[in-house]
């Protein structure tokens, strides 16, 4: 167990996997030469050399599809998009061929792609560069969906995604590449499809993914401190296949729900959270299913406005305080 | 336009003469092959006409295809591949299917949408499919198997192999951005791969002239560096020899390379099209240049084969696609309860990869 | 009023836009010489000619860019996308830049921009040309989505889709285009942001849009007839913005809802309309909201498997019977 | 390669000399022109600079492109537009926004995201926008840019008037789908645009010749009948002059133009790029190319211009920048009541388009 970045977990896990299996090689816009934009590829170039690691041009469709085919043929690429929004440009390539290659043609080649890519606002990258468009994918039969909040699910996921034989949207976050924690050594794997329990708690859920599920735990943990309320905090890390069990029932027992979510409001991941936990514990639920998101609008750069646009730990303690059960503990 | 468009239908330039140019076989084909050319395009020809009667018995639904008037382009392409080399193709691929030597019966059956078709019944007329005979699909979306296949090539020169892999599309993806992007890719990074234009010289009803700003498709290539060159698709032996000379560029030099098969779509863009569109003129010289009854001409003037040699083809051929029928027709479809098989690949590879 | 087709309502429309306004132009692949891929620009080109019914390559990105930039300098380009599946490659001129620029730049240049697209399933066109992926588009703060049911709703909202500022996307059925309905003649103008109460009812509403929303009034016009249930019926029209009050009241009148939707089920439109009636209708809800969606599958082109995978009337009237209250009229 | 490489950073090709050329000014050249494109040319270095200071200062929040090196470039292609022509660009486009006359002050303001600035502070270093001047939009998205320009020229040309519409572009952008498919969409509907190519030798740490499979960018052009052309990105008059020749091609025969400017990026990609990746030798080269000081010392040498002139004009533009950042800051962030303004453009209209 070694304390290390969010950044620094996916760039040895990225290093492992390429010891570990020849047909595992990267492929992205400046992950070589440049290191990365993030810099989460530092040293592979030099490490693996250039079949292993590739620089391509910009030509997101072009090259998402030619990872998409060389997956058909037994290699296990692991692209990287520099950031979630150049991702639209890809759509056709990952709707209509990556997903559906192996279904289409009855099963007969899988398609083993990792696809890595930083959703993420905060720091003024205005309208264009601050989306996070998750459920764009999540609504994909055919993708497996992940979204992990700490540098040891990075690693354990990740290794997943990329053992893992089917298409998988990676979703990491600027915000967290800096953060840290303590990762297990080793061949450490996280399934996908399996909610982790971040937090216990009695009076309330917050069930969030990636970076906001990080800021729950840090708002769980200080309220715990301060002695008000209980809270449990649900770390979704993938949303497709999506852990209904745990969330339902962690929902059961604290009969009330909070969604965290960076995403926009209308038609984001919350809803389908909502939509989930008033179906299958409509009985336990004490208070609806509330959302606590961004606002709609497309961020603008200004910081002022940009700061205003944001959810975050405020936002998330006034639906908490809101939602609470009338009592003190 | 600084280059002179292109107006005939047989891919020769405009300046030569109006006659259907005399075809002489060259004298050191191999017979038995070449009568086997002939066997292969009356095969597509009469599958093709019988999968547009099928449609309309409604046995076989969604969009369909049909390769009527490119079986020359088809066979002579598929000729050219070695059974090593992957190919991937678009909708327009029933002929490429069984040009690849996938059974008439599985290609039938994938039409019919039951569970012995190549690809199972899950992707019918547009997604034939098959690990074996290497064929890594037909595709739907215009322009985005081409991008697929430079992935295809890029595993096989990341394993140092030999293979070549082949994409062909029509005439219309040619002006999307994935064909451009996939052009440069290619080139880039070295791949063996070949970029198959089938100009059939619509795309649905956009002659290409009016869609692609040249006409001379495989001059696209000139802004990458990629060599390539246009072939009559009418020919079957040029187009082959065309495709020959690219897998050896492909294969050798590791270099993508164009072939441009200018051909002529007989019908509609699917069955369900009437075809209003075209001048009926134009439609009738196209036709006129029908490539399977003028290779049986070639041949029989060539004695290479005489009207009895004909007609038993005609009739292994009929009984070929009669069977296809009756076997797609016995088949049974795919069972409801496997409706979910196959939305994922088993996690049973997940510690196998290595 | 006359009796026409959904079909002939559009081109109608367009026929009628074309005429009034030089700035209307119409621009998709097919839609001039071929008269449409689904005829619904039949005689257009005939009429106006080629500056104002303009086919294109195939070449969605590149084309519908032409026609926000086109839009930016005051033109009013109604795009044809040939089905909704192929819009995916034209996702990041959509995303980033017709949903952007009226925002991004301070208000300075509107985006009047309609992208019509036919989506559906149900004629073994199979997993890459069967899709509804409206919910990426609900999604997007900037954009307006709408998804009239029947042909009077697909004249009034595509004329007020032509006339309004900002871009839209237009959504078509192909199940749709043969059926017939009555038509307001002349200026019929629907507005955005209005669900409608395609019938009244008192024990349930169903909410739905596009085709489902035509099969619900069937279905509910049914079960009215042979004296079953008393089944509201709300069409959504607009996703995007959506009519959340229509919906509210409705619920809170009958006390259950259930969302009949095409698309996949998981992140799809029936999620925020769930979340949203267990929001703001809580305490009137006398069981989950529901939703009857397609099955998650790429969808197979083998019949059976197919309609296995649709959903449908049969799929309706079952939720009904399960969900309707437990006692006769 | 079929090509010769581009490897000199200053345009010329690599049988030249190694030394640079000596640009002798043009005797029918009005000489305040000159002086007048030097002192753009001093803006845009200073402002730039300022910019980078104003970042590290955390005025500026987000990416920021700087135009450093590129102010020949810059200079030159707004020169050879008239202000009735409209301009599209990529992100890195604060030299473009003064070129196309943008008051400094409200760009400063803009990099400051203040309510004054040209898009309102809701854009930012990316996104400069001002109708008044006709520049409609920088923009983040790689590539994003060109079409949108295509359909502006569609525009202009659906209307019948004589603009013409310019897109800026990096060399980056060239490889992408977007640009090929706008090149071919331009040509087959004859359209005004002029295709404006900034080959800085870089998109991001990519040399240009290990993302291109041609180095020469304007060649790209073959493939669509586009002509075009490249020019020494460090001369503003080349550029200019090359801007002209494509603004009448455009203007006059309704057809697309390139040009390609081979200019060199003084700095790392954005102002937080340490800019590690580059051999050093061969910035010093490219830096030692630096168009700024070259043009003055043309001017000196001409005699158009004395070292009290030169100081002269430097003093203006730094009173310029200055000025600029006391506005920028001294205005006041846009009210946060303001957020969902303009998320939807007013209904108001909603009967006024014809
Ligand atoms: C991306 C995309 N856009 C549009 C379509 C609809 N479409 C199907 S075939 C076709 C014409 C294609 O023409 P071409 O490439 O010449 O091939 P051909 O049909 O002539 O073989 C079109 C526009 C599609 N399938 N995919
Ligand atoms: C579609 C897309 N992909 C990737 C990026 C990230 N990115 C921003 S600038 C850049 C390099 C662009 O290089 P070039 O076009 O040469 O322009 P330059 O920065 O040199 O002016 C990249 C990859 C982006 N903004 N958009
Ligand atoms: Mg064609
Ligand atoms: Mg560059």
């Amino acid at each position: 167990m070694a304390e290390i970045s969010f950044r620094q977990a996916l760039n040895d896990t990225l290093r492992e996997e390429l010891k570990r299996d020849d047909n595992v090689f990267l492929m992205g816009e400046e992950i070589g030469v440049f290191e990365g934009s993030y810099k989460i590829t530092a040293g592979l170039l030099k490490e693996f050399g250039a079949r292993r690691v590739v620089d391509t041009p910009i030509a997101e469709n072009g090259f998402i599809g030619m990872a998409v085919g060389s997956a058909m043929l037994g290699l296990r690429p692991v692209v990287e998009i520099m950031t979630f929004n150049f991702i639209a440009l890809a759509m056709d390539e990952i709707l209509n061929h990556a997903a559906k290659i192996h279904y289409m043609f009855g099963g007969q080649t899988p398609v083993p792609l990792v696809i890595r890519t930083p959703g993420g606002g905060g720091q003024q990258l205005s309208a264009t560069h601050s989306q996070n468009l998750e459920v764009w994918f999540a609504h994909i039969p055919g993708l497996h969906v992940v979204a992990p909040s700490n540098p040891a699910d990075a690693k354990g996921m990740l290794k997943t995604a990329i053992r893992n034989n089917n298409p998988v949207i990676f979703i990491e976050h600027l915000g967290l590449y800096n953060t840290r924690g303590s990762v297990p050594d080793g061949d450490y794997l996280v399934p996908f499809g399996k909610a982790k329990i971040a937090k216990e708690g009695t009076d309330l859920t917050i069930i969030s993914y990636s970076r906001m599920a990080a800021m729950a735990l840090d708002v769980a943990r200080r309220l715990e401190q301060e002695n008000k309320w209980s809270v449990e905090v649900v770390d979704l890390r993938s949303l497709r296949p999506l852990d209904k069990e745990t969330i339902v029932n962690s929902v059961k027992k604290t009969g009330r729900a909070i969604v965290f979510e960076e995403d926009w409001r209308s038609y984001g991941i919350g809803a389908e959270i909502a939509a989930t936990v008033q179906e299958e514990a409509f009985d336990y639920l004490d208070a609806p299913v509330k959302r606590v998101a961004n606002v709609e609008v497309p961020l603008p750069y200004s910081k002022p406005l940009e700061s205003a646009a944001l959810t975050g730990a405020k936002q998330l303690l006034d639906a908490i305080n809101e939602l609470a059960p009338r009592r003190r503990r | 336009m600084s280059t002179e468009q292109q107006k005939r239908p047989d891919g020769r330039d405009a300046t030569t003469t109006d006659k259907p140019r005399v075809v002489t076989l060259p004298e050191d084909e191999n017979r038995e092959t070449l009568v086997n050319y002939y066997h292969q395009m009356l095969l597509v020809r009469r599958f093709e006409e019988k999968s547009d009667e099928m449609y309309k018995m409604a046995r076989i639904g969604g969009y369909c295809h049909l390769n009527l008037g490119e079986e020359a382009t088809v066979v002579g392409f598929c000729a050219g591949l070695e059974p090593k080399d992957y190919l991937y193709t678009n909708y327009r691929e029933h002929g490429y299917a069984l040009g690849r030597g996938i059974a008439p019966n599985a290609v039938m059956a994938e039409l019919f949408g039951k569970e012995t078709g190549c690809s199972f019944g899950r992707g019918g007329s547009m997604h034939m499919f098959s690990l074996e005979h290497r064929l890594l699909g037909g595709y739907g979306i215009v322009g985005g198997q081409v991008p697929l296949a430079v992935g295809a090539a890029f595993a096989v020169a990341y394993r140092g192999t030999d293979e070549v892999v082949a994409v062909q599309m029509g005439d219309g993806a040619t002006n999307g951005g994935p064909f451009y992007e996939s052009l440069n890719l290619a080139r880039i990074y070295k791949l063996p791969v070949i970029f198959f234009v089938v100009n059939n010289q619509y795309g649905m009803g956009l002659p290409v002239e009016k869609g692609s700003a040249v006409s001379e498709l495989y001059r696209k290539g000139c802004a990458f560096d990629v060599r390539g060159e246009r072939v009559d698709g009418n020919d079957v032996l040029a187009v082959r020899d065309a495709v020959r000379r690219a897998a050896k560029v492909a294969r050798e030099e590791h270099e993508p390379y164009i072939v441009e098969a200018v051909s002529f779509r007989h019908r509609g863009h699917s069955v369900i099209d009437p075809d209003r569109y075209r001048d009926e003129e134009l439609v009738r010289q196209g036709r006129s240049l029908d490539p399977v009854p003028a290779f049986a001409r070639h041949l029989l003037e060539a004695h290479i084969i005489d009207d009895q040699g004909l007609r038993a083809i005609d009739e292994q051929v009929e009984q070929v696609v009669s069977e296809a029928v009756r076997f797609a027709e016995e088949s049974p479809f795919p069972a409801v309860e496997t409706l979910f098989d196959h939305i994922y690949a088993s996690d049973e590879h997940l510690q196998e990869s290595k």
